[in-house]
């Protein structure tokens, strides 16, 4: 009988991150985009620029790795965002009141972060229990922890704004601002995440069970997977992102609002699709993802490098181009 | 010579850079019933797909009435009086069987949809079909066979010239195919062409007209059926001799010690009561009428199905009151009835499919999953089961039928199991390979390993089983041993004949000790 | 006894740091007025959007039965109607900062002066620089609030050599603030000085100058009175030399004003209009509340 | 042989409106949400009350009976908000460039309303366009065009607000504030509005293939379904309903700016799953969906109908009870 032939792209499968156009695609489109920014203002490409512009996909960044794992089952997570906002909330809180005791030194740092991932685990957890157990659609029961998030946040910070001790913030500041071996530490986090995102999603059996959920459910329930188990940890991952996500975001302004990471849900989900997972599961790219994070992060630049069309029409530009983009990838693979 | 309904020349079909087709030569006539075999991955169902406008050929010309077409959609094909009945169900879950029934050409009155009628109508067809299944169910809540039946409800709810059937009665049992067989017949009377695509050969001698023979993509002949006896096709389409069909059944002297102990299973609306014994090294067949509640039972059995009551003992331990997952552990394992909806993985490569149920077999000693592990696996399943690819990066969804089941029983097998529940483990099996499954059932129960067969063929169950047990709505109705196992006494148990409904349990064991 | 007097008060929700302080004061104001004034009842409603308030103000008639309201709304031109519709079922009216588009809806106008806002930031800007030099503008959220501070604040700028490079959105929020900023100094190798005429944003144009390393380029003029900037006059931070005030505490004055109206029968009617001080190293102290949120 | 018992319940089924739990449902949350209210506050049902609330409910309501078609194909429409705001913008001009020719008569109010309608097929039949010939997921394409519309009205409004002129907006205001019978105007039209689109999904051929696009994509091409154009048709009856939503609300506020309709699309979505249609596509039920949309509403109400608990947990109140609401149904349904 006729043997599978083990070509080079079968050879490329087993190491485990696959290459395709699929994953090209939206790497393309980064391409693409980037000729298009040095061509609007050569300023695009200065060295300054460009660590800026990839610093900031970090945070929508490594959220969207975690809801790469969320869409991999074919669910959704509206709840990103305030989740972020609300660990922000948190750990500055915190903080400001270990530094009475412990003062502005590592440990209180280290403690907060510990919160941020505690929070995380458990406010993900929260999630995928109410969706698993509950049997509700995880749209509404993440728009509904989406309001509780923010509203929390909102009344820790009495309305106002939750600022991080000073003292504290000279230490905690190099966390976003500094560079390792050159390398702003944000991208190095992302850089690490997305690793141990595609690790996890293709040299485990946990993604591997993702996928099979998000391929068919009644197939996974057939195949012994713990289907509840599988997707409750999905969400306990995300919420995992979200923690790291806060723990290198709140350097950053030193502060957390009811304003703190508004919307980034839409441009977590955004990110995802972009790089070619799939809104009903089934299939999922960690690396695609990444690119989207550095797709919209670029797109932002772009518009505030340039001001040839009104800036009222920022946003028609950044749907054009989102969609642009899109199209591009599926063009290319034809 | 009749009018030709249907032609082909030289047919060519290739999915990407595939080959599946190669000249194809093939002609239906008016009002004859054409049967098409061949081994599976054949291309039988390429063919048809082309005939009914689901794929188009890559060259070649297709006549209709002797006139060139070319069928963009199957709408083309249906507006020109050509309807199939898809192998792989072509239905829509979340909508109930009337609206399947009629999904595209929905009966109208005044703009609106004539809701009375449709159901009407569909009412008729499925009273014609003799089948129970009521218009407003959803077809997720069906059972694989009642879909069988929703499929070709759908075919016949349409006045078709010509009619198409790709494995129509795979998971059919043979009252259902008696039915069906009166319809194909009455059809043919009225004038319609049938093509009729089947691995039972039995049915192909019954029924056909004419037999086509494809083997690898070619046309290899075309026979009048009268000319050809069962072997003699099976020997076009193997290209080699067949020896018998089932293994020799060793005899049940000595007794073995029971391996899994069902007492008083009931699983509302579906099985009620269900005690049975399963022994070491034994194949324990399950037959039954669709619909008797024997895949029900075996999903509660290895806790796929929650139960209301009953006791489950393997090998003396209770177990597994909650998961399948604790099934497998003790090396318990079911293959499901239904490929597409509970079996596979169709949008995912084979390696996956394979080695879903073993991953943690398929491991480095770091833990992460070994991607040459899972491909060696699937290359020994490839060549135990002898499943044709397409290619090696193919998705599930791209291999035909059969070797789909050929798949799902690798898939199985990669457990090592200690206990194998088989739900229709042939359905879509070409002779050929039917024999080698059931040589590696034998093997494996001579092993000391047992098996549980539930199939819709009984020829399959007489031929394999070392007992059996008949079901009817729900409730086990008998049991027979050696010599009792044939159709008649199946029959007589399966219809209620014999150990009528209602009657106690003790009904059953008198039978079995009959 | 007397009747109670029940006010309904309707504000934003806290979505940004100055809608968080019109917050703050609403509800200490509404706590120190039923304290005084017990006879006084007042509800207080917060609203995501102009449709939301809309509702807000149905509710409040609807269910609370009000005998004035306290508004400070979302949008001007959409709640006019809302709040005439009030008005004419007898509810005493006051508006606080933004004024509605029709005449003889407000009994009580307290009202914030955007335009000034814009105006006071821009003469400081032209004093500060000596009427030359390149800025860069960051805007709110496109509103109209935000165009009249933008025209009042090009109309002082634009007769002088004042050059304004670009402007953006920044939608009163810091993380914007921070990237736009961000974009804007890669973009403009001189910047003087930068408007950002809220202090939420301010706060992120900070951080983005401070990891340029460009502190000693230029200044920033933010808006509203946020108690770290107005920390950072006080310590005549260079960074931060002024700040213009916005003060939400307006929406303690109107509730006052409008309390005093049904307490004392005192005719308090017309319009309060609340200017936007400069905040000054010299004046700082005045303005500064470490309690509040803001 | 044994044929479908008629009983009771598939009698009812034959109306074409399907009563069974997943329809009870939605109307069991609305019921203890009510109980809930006046609990609270014994003016709850007040009449006063009472037709407010469920007049507020229309605009969302009207667009969510569209949406419950985009979700019934497993679709998604993220731009809805945003095209009410770019629509009511667009009415507005063009009712205040009209009135100077032909006055404040209800020519120019219809005339508007027929852009309005002109305006909501087009941008539906885009948004469908390029979904089905791009191949682009819905989530991408709808979330660029949501940008496009909101910055189109914004640059229409040149950051500013727009306002409807004074002598038109007395005309046209009973459209809101009116009532029929008794019975405010967008109630009226609100029903009616469901009543099509009742009949559109249950008693029509479009209905069907919508379902069964969303069951299965491949099952409904190959059954001769033009999948691509039931999907742009969708987009179009959203775009209607978007169009109507739209007429009413102008009325209201006389105004259009680049915050209105903010979060509709999401509240949409929501009302549509609350009310018991299926994320993922294949069934649908537009009388959940207006239950959902009066959920939102009565939510809505509940919190200003106390000052128990701190303004800053709205959110959170309103996410519980949506978390809460759905909750009830699917125990219900045991
Ligand atoms: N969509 C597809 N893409 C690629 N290859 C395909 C596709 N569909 C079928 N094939 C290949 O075409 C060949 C013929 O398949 P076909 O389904 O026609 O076989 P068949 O004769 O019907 O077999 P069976 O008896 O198993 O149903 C197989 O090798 C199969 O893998
Ligand atoms: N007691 C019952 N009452 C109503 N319907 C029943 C009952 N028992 C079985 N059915 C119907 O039969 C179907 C269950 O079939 P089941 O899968 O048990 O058949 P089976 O014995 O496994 O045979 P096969 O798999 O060959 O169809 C269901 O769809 C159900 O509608
Ligand atoms: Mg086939
Ligand atoms: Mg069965």
């Amino acid at each position: 009988m006729n043997h599978p032939t083990t070509d080079r792209q079968a050879r490329l499968k087993q190491l485990g991150t696959r290459f395709s156009w699929q994953d090209i695609g939206p790497f393309a489109a980064v391409v693409a985009l980037m000729i298009l920014g040095t061509t609007i203002n050569p300023t695009f490409l200065s060295m300054a620029n460009l660590t800026n512009v990839f610093t900031r996909s970090a945070f929508t960044g490594i959220i969207a790795i975690g809801a790469t794992f969320i869409i991999g089952t074919g669910s959704i997570d509206l709840s990103v965002g305030s989740m972020a906002a609300f660990n922000s909330g948190m750990m500055i809180i915190f903080m400001n009141y270990l530094v009475k005791t412990w003062g502005a030194t590592w440990a209180t740092i280290l403690a907060a972060m510990g919160l941020a991932m505690v929070l995380g685990i458990v406010g993900g957890f929260v999630n995928g229990f109410v969706i698993t157990k509950g049997r509700i659609e995880s749209f509404i029961v993440t728009l509904g922890t989406m309001g509780i998030f923010r509203s929390l946040v909102t009344y820790l910070a009495d309305g106002g704004t939750l600022s991080l001790n000073l003292s504290i913030r000279v230490l905690y500041r190099p966390v976003y601002y500094g560079t390792l071996w050159g390398i702003p530490i944000p991208l190095i986090v992302f850089g690490l995440v997305a690793v141990v995102g595609a690790i996890l999603l293709n040299k485990t059996r946990f993604g591997r069970y993702v996928l099979a959920i998000g391929s068919n459910y009644d197939v996974a329930h057939y195949s012994a997977i713990n289907v509840n188990r599988i997707r409750v940890l999905t969400y306990v991952l995300q919420g995992l992102c979200v923690a790291i996500a806060t723990i290198i975001y709140v350097p950053r302004l030193g502060s957390a609002s009811s304003t703190t990471g508004l919307g980034w849900e839409l441009e977590a989900i955004a990110a995802v699709i972009i790089g070619g997972t799939a809104m009903k599961g089934g299939s999922a790219r960690i690396w695609g993802t990444v690119a989207g994070a550095i797709i919209f992060s670029i797109i932002g630049n772009i518009l505030n490098l340039s001001n040839v069309i009104s800036q009222y029409l920022n946003g028609a530009v950044q749907g054009l181009i989102i969609i642009g983009a899109v199209l591009l990838q599926r063009t290319g693979k034809e | 010579m009749p009018e030709l309904a249907l032609q082909t020349k030289t047919i060519c079909k290739t999915y990407g850079t595939v080959p599946v087709l190669f000249d194809v030569d093939f002609d239906l006539k008016k009002g004859e019933i054409h049967a098409l075999i061949g081994e599976n991955g054949a291309g039988k169902s390429t063919l048809v797909k082309i005939l009914a406008g689901y794929h188009e050929q890559t060259s070649g010309e297709l006549l209709r009435k002797g006139q060139p077409v070319r069928y963009h959609n199957t709408g083309a094909a249906e507006a020109d009086g050509i309807v199939m009945i898809h192998q792989e169900f072509n239905l829509a879950n979340d909508l109930d069987v009337e609206e399947n029934i009629f999904l595209g050409k929905e009966l109208l009155k005044r703009g609106l949809l004539d809701k009375a009628a449709m159901r009407q109508r569909s009412t008729d067809i499925l009273d014609k079909l003799g089948t129970k299944i009521k218009p407003r169910t959803k077809v997720k809540d069906l059972s694989v066979s009642d879909k069988q039946m929703v499929e070709i409800a759908k075919a016949l709810a349409f006045n078709s010239e010509v009619l198409i059937m790709d494995e129509p009665t795979a998971v059919l049992t043979t009252s259902e195919i008696d039915v069906l067989f009166r319809i194909i017949r009455a059809l043919k009377d009225h004038g319609v062409s049938i093509i009729y695509i089947s691995h039972k050969l039995d049915e192909v001698k019954e029924l056909a007209d004419r037999v086509t023979v494809l083997r690898d993509g070619y046309r290899i002949a075309t026979e009048q059926v009268s000319d050809l006896s069962e072997d003699d096709m099976a020997r076009l389409m193997v290209g080699r001799e067949l020896s018998t069909l089932f293994p020799p059944k060793p005899d049940r002297s000595q007794a073995k010690p029971a391996v899994l102990d069902v007492q008083n299973v009931s699983c509302p609306k579906y099985v009620e009561n269900a005690s049975f014994t399963l022994y070491e090294g034994e194949i324990l067949g399950f037959a039954g009428l669709i619909g008797a509640g024997r895949t029900e039972l075996m999903e509660c059995v290895v806790g796929l199905r929650r139960r209301s009551s009953g006791d489950i003992c393997y090998r003396n331990q209770p177990l597994w009151g909650h998961s399948y997952a604790d099934a497998i552990k003790n090396n318990v394992v079911y293959l499901s009835e239904d490929r597409k909806g509970k079996g596979l993985f169709t949008a995912l490569p084979l390696a996956p499919n394979v080695t879903v149920l073993s991953l943690q077999d398929h491991v480095t000693k770091f833990g992460f999953l070994d991607s040459k592990k899972e491909e060696a696996t699937l290359d020994r399943t490839v060549q135990e089961f002898e499943v044709r690819l397409p290619s090696s990066k193919a998705m599930l969804g791209m291999l035909s039928g059969g070797n789909q089941q050929k798949i799902a029983l690798g898939k199985m097998m990669q457990v090592e199991p200690d206990i194998v529940i088989l739900d229709e483990p042939t359905r879509g099996i070409d002779v050929g390979t039917k024999q080698q499954v059931y040589r590696f059932v034998r093997e494996l129960v001579k092993q000391g390993k047992s098996c549980i067969l539930i199939s819709s063929e009984l020829s399959e169950i007489i031929g394999l089983s070392d007992r059996v047990i008949v079901m009817r709505s729900g409730r086990i109705v008998g049991e027979l041993l050696g010599d009792e196992i044939n159709e008649e006494e199946i029959m007589l148990y399966a219809t209620g004949i014999k150990g009528g409904v209602g009657d106690e349990p003790s009904d059953h064991r008198q039978a079995s000790q009959a | 006894a007397q009747d109670k007097v029940v006010i309904g008060v309707s504000i934003p929700a806290a979505t940004h740091g100055w809608t968080g302080g019109i917050n703050y004061w609403a509800k200490v104001t509404q706590e120190r007025l039923k304290e005084t004034y017990p006879n006084l009842e007042i509800i207080l409603v917060t609203a995501g959007s102009a449709a939301e308030q809309a509702n807000t103000l149905e509710d409040l008639y609807a269910i609370h039965n009000i005998d004035a309201l306290v508004i400070l709304p979302f949008e001007s031109d959409p709640l006019t109607d809302p709040v005439e519709m009030l008005k004419m079922q007898g509810v005493f009216i006051t508006v606080v900062d933004r004024g509605l588009t029709k005449e003889g809806v407000a009994d009580i106008y307290v009202a914030g002066d955007n335009h000034a806002l814009g105006r006071v930031s821009g003469e400081y800007m032209v004093e500060a620089l000596g009427g030359k030099g390149d800025i860069v503008v960051l805007r709110g959220i496109p509103t109209v609030i935000d165009n009249y501070r933008f025209d009042s604040f090009m109309e002082v700028v634009e007769g002088t050599d004042i050059n304004v490079l670009d402007w953006q959105y920044a939608n009163w929020n810091r993380d914007d603030g921070f990237q736009v900023m961000q974009d804007f100094l890669a973009r403009f190798p001189k910047i003087d000085a930068v408007w950002a005429q809220d202090d939420d944003v301010a706060l992120g144009v900070i951080e983005a100058v401070k990891q340029a390393g460009r502190e000693e380029e230029l200044f920033i003029v933010g808006g509203a009175g946020m108690k770290e900037m107005i920390a950072r006059v006080m310590e005549a931070d260079r960074l931060i030399p002024v700040d213009v005030l916005y003060p939400p505490a307006m929406i303690a004055t109107g509730m006052e004003v409008t309390a005093l109206r049904f307490v004392s029968n005192a005719s308090v009617l017309g319009e309060y209009i609340l200017d936007a001080t400069l905040v000054t190293p010299e004046n700082a102290h005045l303005y500064y509340f470490p309690d509040s949120p803001f």
